[in-house]
């Protein structure tokens, strides 16, 4: 065992500081260490998106980064998505779609989705599925997601409240 | 139906309410099985044979051992005895035996990935570490990768002891043969106008669910032990774990997590009773989760198969007989869904004369576990594209060919007794009459294709109880877990049986110690079996809340009516009845329970008659690039007969998911074995499913065609839509450039060839008739 | 009098014949008694005594619950099918 | 994973410092997108991990009509997706960064990085060497430059020697009426390695080619240039039969092999298909500009 390192972070808008091994994973950091367990491993490879979360505002597969790394950084997760008891829409929506099935995917979807709305407010459907492109669902066909992020979309621009930008 | 519906109509079932589990598991506080952490938690890992077959003559664990943090190692030698036969296990038949090589390799390793030791260590890198200290010393041994070769006279044999029915003592990798014959098949032939006689190749493909297997193994010094684990049934992980390890099942709980996808593949076990082995050697928790490299490599995909089928079919188009020969890829143990696949090939259509023969083979990879509707989809490539080429033969749309030679209610299944109430025609008739159906292709090497499939659906046992709190709410368990919105639905089924609204009822998933036995969640079987159960439960605590409205008014029980949520005389008028004594709301009898005899739960046990089988037809368009051999799908609809349709979105969901999961095993998926038995693809980056890119909107039919053999007309929906769309895939591909493609999956390179070749024949055909 | 169909390849023991008309009030008997008249079928449809776990049974197009205590009519048809599981 | 030590320089100078002091038993870590996947696999097991990310000439990305484009090695592959200059005179390298893995890869890769992990199907490496694209190298006795086309020696291996890192990336300013283009070939739409990738440039003058590259991936052991397809376009008219040319000689240079992504025959025949297009998609381009 190497020697473990301090990190300090600031995750979902707390200053957060924790210790880990730089051989560990972000992923493993926030499940094991911080026992934030919201963020999903699905391949450990960067394929499934599961793990996916914010880091400075962008999407990362957080099983491709090593704790070490987020140094200074900010990131956002799953857990962090709701303001309080307030869901987020994106959340409100995939409930409301039935977006979710074994729902294992979800947290990565939430947050890949999270990212392209702050960047783009009026997705095309194309869009939405370009940007979903790294989260695999095997539940749903992903139907009822990319109905669920554009419905989303429309919400936010009618202004029901936008995600609170960490 | 007392209480269901005052009017005729159902106020709940058939509405879209927001599932009660949803809000854990969009802000990421459900738990997933890899989810759970306990004090003193030790992490294990399993280390997996490098060879697809060779015997294991020596493991050496001694250098793991000395690892510092280290705990335990465990191999077959601390497995005990198993008998070599089949046996009942749970609801499962299982041959013990099998199932523990299959847990860890006893003298032989049978496949790339077969389990050799498992480790447990306070970190799952130094039990990582500690794998490559295990010295395996092995005697490689030629690997049998197909059926092809596994049936060759002379094919390696995988198990000196494994006989068939035929071949007497012969040693052989054929486990079983299954026949199905009818009429008389060479008149049938002779009374042809043309027969038809193809070949098909499909490759084995995974599930592919998102969450790699997990468990958590927690056994007691008292002997008491505890699973937690994401599966598809924890009494079955409770049976088969028992039988593994040697812990009387009346030992153990399952706890069964929230599950991260399954779709058949956790059906049986991996780790869970590793974890409890390793459990028992150290008294501390252990977890174990598969890397997806383990789950791909040491998890169970569905056969891989080889297919001929000859068709003979009058010029007007019926179909007067059909014989079909088929292996499927059993994986290292037998058990290949090959009998399902015969049963299945022939299923929607009435052939008089027909043969079916079906063999189920071993070779060395994963030992094959259900997926979705097993075997069906495989026989469905093969049948489905044949009968396209009859319909072009005669020049017939391909649907109404189906519908000429489409089974009815009263129609004779291949396995003998007639169809009860069915819905393919209904399906057909849904896909003739959808926008896309009557919508045009705009567009060179474009094409349009139609298949069907067919599913049994099941039912099996199922335990409910409903309990009616003192507020007048009521919660609902049952020991089916939930993978795809299940818990809404039995949530509907009660709110619509009380009369109360559907946010009235919490629904949950017990343990296997605190709920009545409840067979997998599979088969599509939950909505039909468990909402079974769950609607007779409710109705027993409507009996009681009739009984305790009786009581407090006096009169006797059949007196009284129990509709929308309130309990009322039937016949108030009656002065001296009805005085005093007006409407009571289940809330307002709630607070009179204790006084009236205690707590109200409703109970219900069912072995699940009366299963209704399913039909779903797909039809997809399609754009080739003639260059490259890829295709890209422009427009898909299925339709298909659920029976009933409880929460219509969760049904839309599986249909959906049940055509994705079809259009990638018809179009890139399959399983890359090197020359030495070596599986190549070991990750999501090769093993190719669908991302949303791939997959446009998936428009859905719902084909309501009620079950006879269900209080509520139920089916189920879980498995069926993955059947059609390999074939009608296929079908598409012909119609955009002409080429018929026998292999699945349909990738591009082996498109291409089919271009390039054809391309080759007409060039020499248009030369030749210059 | 019950008719129990015979898988095609399971008529070897009965010399060929597909379908048996036999007594039996439910399958034990009926097995019992397609036993008395075909000695080496049984050994294909039961084990100690049960069903066995490979096989299922089908009487009037129901899967049979009830083992072999599933009572068996005057008319009913029975039909011996291989046991399938389900997948998701 | 086995255990390994990070270090997180803020100084080229230091960086080199640490990688000199470590030498073969360092490896720099930018987006770890191959690199972390590789240590779990255990392909590689390197003592030291030195995150480059800090050091302010790998994360500079300037361009200049004059003197063209220096790419810092780590700038990530979204910042050069987004970049208005980058779309403008390099759409073809653009797309290339843009289409490896999927968005959360592009957040974190980097084209040097791209480069530097030495995979023969790199998404941006064929781009670089149709732009005549040159690596500069730090950590030697002197900083050198290599052109892209000889930077991979063999699959995983590459010109860079212990102690040097890859500083930026190189590429001329666009000729007038010149534009680029690649394609790449994969079984779904997303997330899969190239089965076949061409880049291409073009410089037009008077309606027919003055100047042209081709750069193929996954068609060989190391990406390749195709010198004979490109000299075959000079001087004539990028018309059918000049396209046909082209594309038959990008075939032959290729010398791909049997794998699960793809058969040799299979990818020699992509290979003429994607330059053809690719040719095609770089000359209207260049027509505009």
């Amino acid at each position: 065992m190497s020697k473990k390192s301090l990190v300090e972070t600031t995750i979902n808008g707390e200053a957060v500081e924790f210790l880990c091994e730089p051989r560990q994973s972000l992923l493993e950091c926030l499940r094991d260490v911080l026992e934030m367990t919201g963020s999903k491993e699905g391949c450990l490879t960067g394929d499934c998106g599961a793990c996916s979360v914010l880091i400075d505002g962008r999407a990362v597969c957080s099983c491709l980064m090593l704790g070490v790394e987020a140094q200074g950084k900010n990131i956002r997760t799953v857990e962090g998505l709701a303001d309080g008891n307030a869901l987020h829409p994106l959340q409100q929506k995939f409930l409301e779609h039935a977006s979710l099935q074994c729902g294992i995917c979800t947290p990565g979807f939430l947050m890949s989705a999270t990212a392209l709305l702050e960047r783009n407010s009026e997705p095309t459907e194309a869009e939405v599925r370009y940007a979903l492109a790294g989260n695999l669902c095997r539940c749903t066909g992903y139907d009822k997601i990319v109905r669920a992020v554009l419905d989303a979309a429309k919400s936010m621009k009618s202004g029901v409240r936008t995600s609170r930008a960490a | 139906m007392e209480g269901t519906n005052s009017n005729g109509k159902f106020k709940v079932i058939g509405t879209r309410p927001i599932r009660h589990d949803g809000v854990d598991k969009v802000i990421g506080r459900a738990k997933y099985g890899a989810d759970y952490a306990f004090p003193g938690m030790l992490h294990g890992k399993v280390l997996r044979s490098p060879h697809a077959h060779a015997k294991i003559k020596s493991i050496k664990t001694d250098k793991a051992l000395k690892l510092p943090g280290v705990k335990a190692v465990v191999t077959a030698a601390d497995l005990p005895q198993a008998d070599d036969k089949i046996e009942q296990a749970g609801e499962m038949a299982i041959n013990p035996r099998h199932l523990s090589m299959n847990i860890l390799a006893h003298d032989k390793a049978l496949y790339d990935g077969h389990a050799i030791a498992a480790v447990a260590a306070t970190s799952p890198h130094i039990a990582e570490e500690a794998l490559k200290l295990i010295e395996v010393e092995y005697e490689v041994l030629p690997p049998v990768m197909t059926v092809d070769v596994a049936m060759k006279p002379g094919a390696a044999i995988l198990h000196p002891t494994l006989r068939n029915r035929e071949e007497g003592d012969k040693q052989t990798n054929v486990a079983n043969h299954i026949q199905f014959k009818r009429g008389d098949l060479e008149a049938g032939f002779k009374a042809a106008d043309f027969v038809i006689e193809r070949e098909f190749n499909t490759a084995m493909v995974h599930q592919g669910y998102i969450e790699p297997h997990n468990a958590v193994g927690i056994y007691n010094a008292d002997g008491q032990a505890t699973i937690y684990c994401s599966t598809q049934g924890a009494f079955d992980v409770r049976s088969l774990s028992a039988q593994v390890v040697g812990v009387p099942v009346g030992k153990i709980k399952v706890v069964p997590a929230e599950i991260g996808g399954g779709f058949g593949g956790k059906t049986t076990v991996y780790l869970e009773p590793l974890s409890l082995l390793l459990s028992k050697k150290t008294g501390h928790p252990v977890k174990m989760v598969m890397t997806r490299g383990e789950v791909l490599r040491g998890s169970g995909p569905t056969s891989g198969s080889k297919i001929k089928v000859k068709m003979g079919a009058t010029k007007d188009g019926k179909i007067v007989a059909a014989e079909v020969w088929m292996a499927y890829e059993a994986g290292a143990f037998p058990g290949s869904p090959v009998g399902a696949g015969a049963m299945c090939i022939l299923a929607p259509y009435t052939i008089e004369n027909l043969q079916i023969d079906a063999y189920d083979v071993v070779v060395n990879r994963p030992k094959t576990a259900a997926y979705r509707a097993p075997g069906a989809t495989n026989a469905a490539m093969a049948g489905e594209t044949v009968v396209d080429e009859i319909a072009e033969r005669c020049g017939i749309d391909p649907i109404e060919l189906r519908v000429k030679n489409g089974v009815k209610e009263g129609s004779p299944q291949v396995v003998g007794p007639p169809f009860k109430a069915i819905g393919f025609i209904e399906t057909l008739d849904a896909i003739r009459n959808s926008d896309h159906y009557k919508s045009k292709l705009s567009g060179p090497h474009q094409g349009r294709g139609v298949a069907t499939g067919f599913w049994f659906n099941a039912g099996m046992q199922s335990s409910a109880t409903v309990n009616i709190h003192t507020d007048g709410t009521a919660s609902v368990v049952t020991g089916s877990p939930d993978i795809g919105g299940s818990r809404a639905s039995m949530a509907m089924i009660t709110a619509e049986v009380l009369g109360i609204p559907v946010t009235d009822v919490r629904p949950l998933v017990a343990d296997t110690d605190s709920i009545g036995h409840t067979d997998v969640t599979g088969g599509s079987r939950v909505t039909f079996a468990t909402g079974m159960a769950v609607y007779e439960a409710a109705q027993d605590a409507a009996r009681q809340l009739r009984e305790r409205a009786a009581k407090v008014w006096e009169v006797k029980p059949d007196e009284v009516e129990l509709h929308d949520g309130t309990v009322s005389l039937k016949d108030p008028a009656s002065v001296e009845k009805g005085e005093g004594k007006p409407p009571m709301s289940i809330k307002e009898l709630a607070t009179k329970l204790a006084r009236t005899g205690g707590p109200i739960t409703g109970r219900a046990s069912v072995n699940a008659r009366g299963v209704g089988p399913a039909f779903a037809t797909t039809l997809v368009d399609v754009e080739v690039d003639p260059d490259t051999g890829k295709v890209q799908i422009l427009r898909c609809t299925v339709a298909q007969d659920v029976g009933k349709a409880i929460h219509p979105s969760y049904v839309e969901g599986q249909m959906q998911g049940g055509t994705a999961q079809g259009i990638g095993w018809g179009l890139n998926e399959e399983y890359f074995y090197d020359d030495k038995g070596i599986l190549r693809n070991t990750g999501l980056l090769d093993y190719r499913m669908p991302t949303c890119l791939d997959l446009p909107l998936i428009e859905t039919a719902i084909v309501e065609v009620a079950n006879p053999g269900h209080p509520l007309g139920v089916r189920g929906v879980g498995e069926v839509s993955i059947v059609p769309p390999p074939a009608a895939l296929a079908n598409a591909i012909y119609r955009a450039v002409g080429v018929r493609m026998s292999e699945t999956p349909m990738s591009p390179p082996r498109l291409l060839k089919e271009i390039l070749k054809k391309r080759a024949t007409d060039e020499t055909q248009s030369a030749a008739a210059d | 009098m019950p008719v129990a169909i015979i898988p095609s390849l399971l008529r070897k023991y009965t010399g060929g014949i597909e379908r048996v008309e036999v007594q039996g009030h439910n399958l034990r008997e009926l097995i019992a008694n397609l036993g008395r008249k075909f000695p080496d079928l049984t050994s294909h449809l039961l084990e100690n005594g049960d069903l066995k776990p490979s096989i299922a049974v089908s009487v009037d197009g129901e899967i049979a619950t009830g083992g072999i205590l599933e009572p068996v009519s005057e008319k009913s048809e029975v039909h011996f099918l291989p046991a399938i599981g389900g997948g998701a | 994973m086995h255990a390994f030590s990070f270090e997180s320089p803020s100084t080229l100078a230091e960086a080199l410092k640490i990688m000199k002091a470590n030498g073969d038993k360092a490896r720099p870590i930018c987006g770890g997108t191959d690199l972390i996947i590789q240590m779990r696999a255990g392909v590689r097991q390197p003592a030291v991990i030195v995150d480059i990310k800090k050091v302010k000439e790998m994360r500079e990305l300037k361009f200049s009509p004059k003197s063209g484009l220096k790419l810092g090695a780590t700038v990530s592959c979204i910042d050069v997706a987004e970049n208005a200059d980058m779309r403008r005179h390099y759409p073809g390298l653009t797309e290339a960064a843009h289409l490896i893995g999927s968005l959360q890869i592009q957040n974190r890769a980097s084209i040097g990085g791209n480069l530097c992990n030495g995979s023969p199907a790199a998404d941006t490496t064929p781009a670089l060497i149709a732009l005549k694209a040159k690596a500069r190298i730090a950590g030697g006795k002197a900083t050198r430059d290599v052109p892209v086309e000889e930077f991979v020696l063999s699959p995983g291996r590459t010109v860079l020697k212990p102690g040097e890192l890859l500083v930026q990336l190189l590429i001329p300013a666009p000729a007038p009426h010149s534009s680029d283009a690649y394609l790449r070939f994969i079984p779904r739409n997303e997330m899969d390695i190239a089965v076949v990738g061409v880049g291409a440039s073009v410089t037009l003058a008077g309606g027919v080619v003055k100047a042209a590259r081709i750069g193929l991936g996954a068609v060989a052991a190391t990406p390749l240039v195709a010198d004979k397809a490109a000299e075959s376009l000079i001087g004539k008219k990028l018309d059918e039969s000049a396209l046909a040319t082209a594309a038959q000689l990008a075939s032959e240079a290729s010398s791909p092999i049997d794998d699960m992504r793809g058969t040799a025959e299979y990818r020699r025949h992509v290979t003429g298909v994607l330059t053809r297009r690719a040719l095609t998609i770089a000359a209207e381009r260049a027509q505009k500009h």
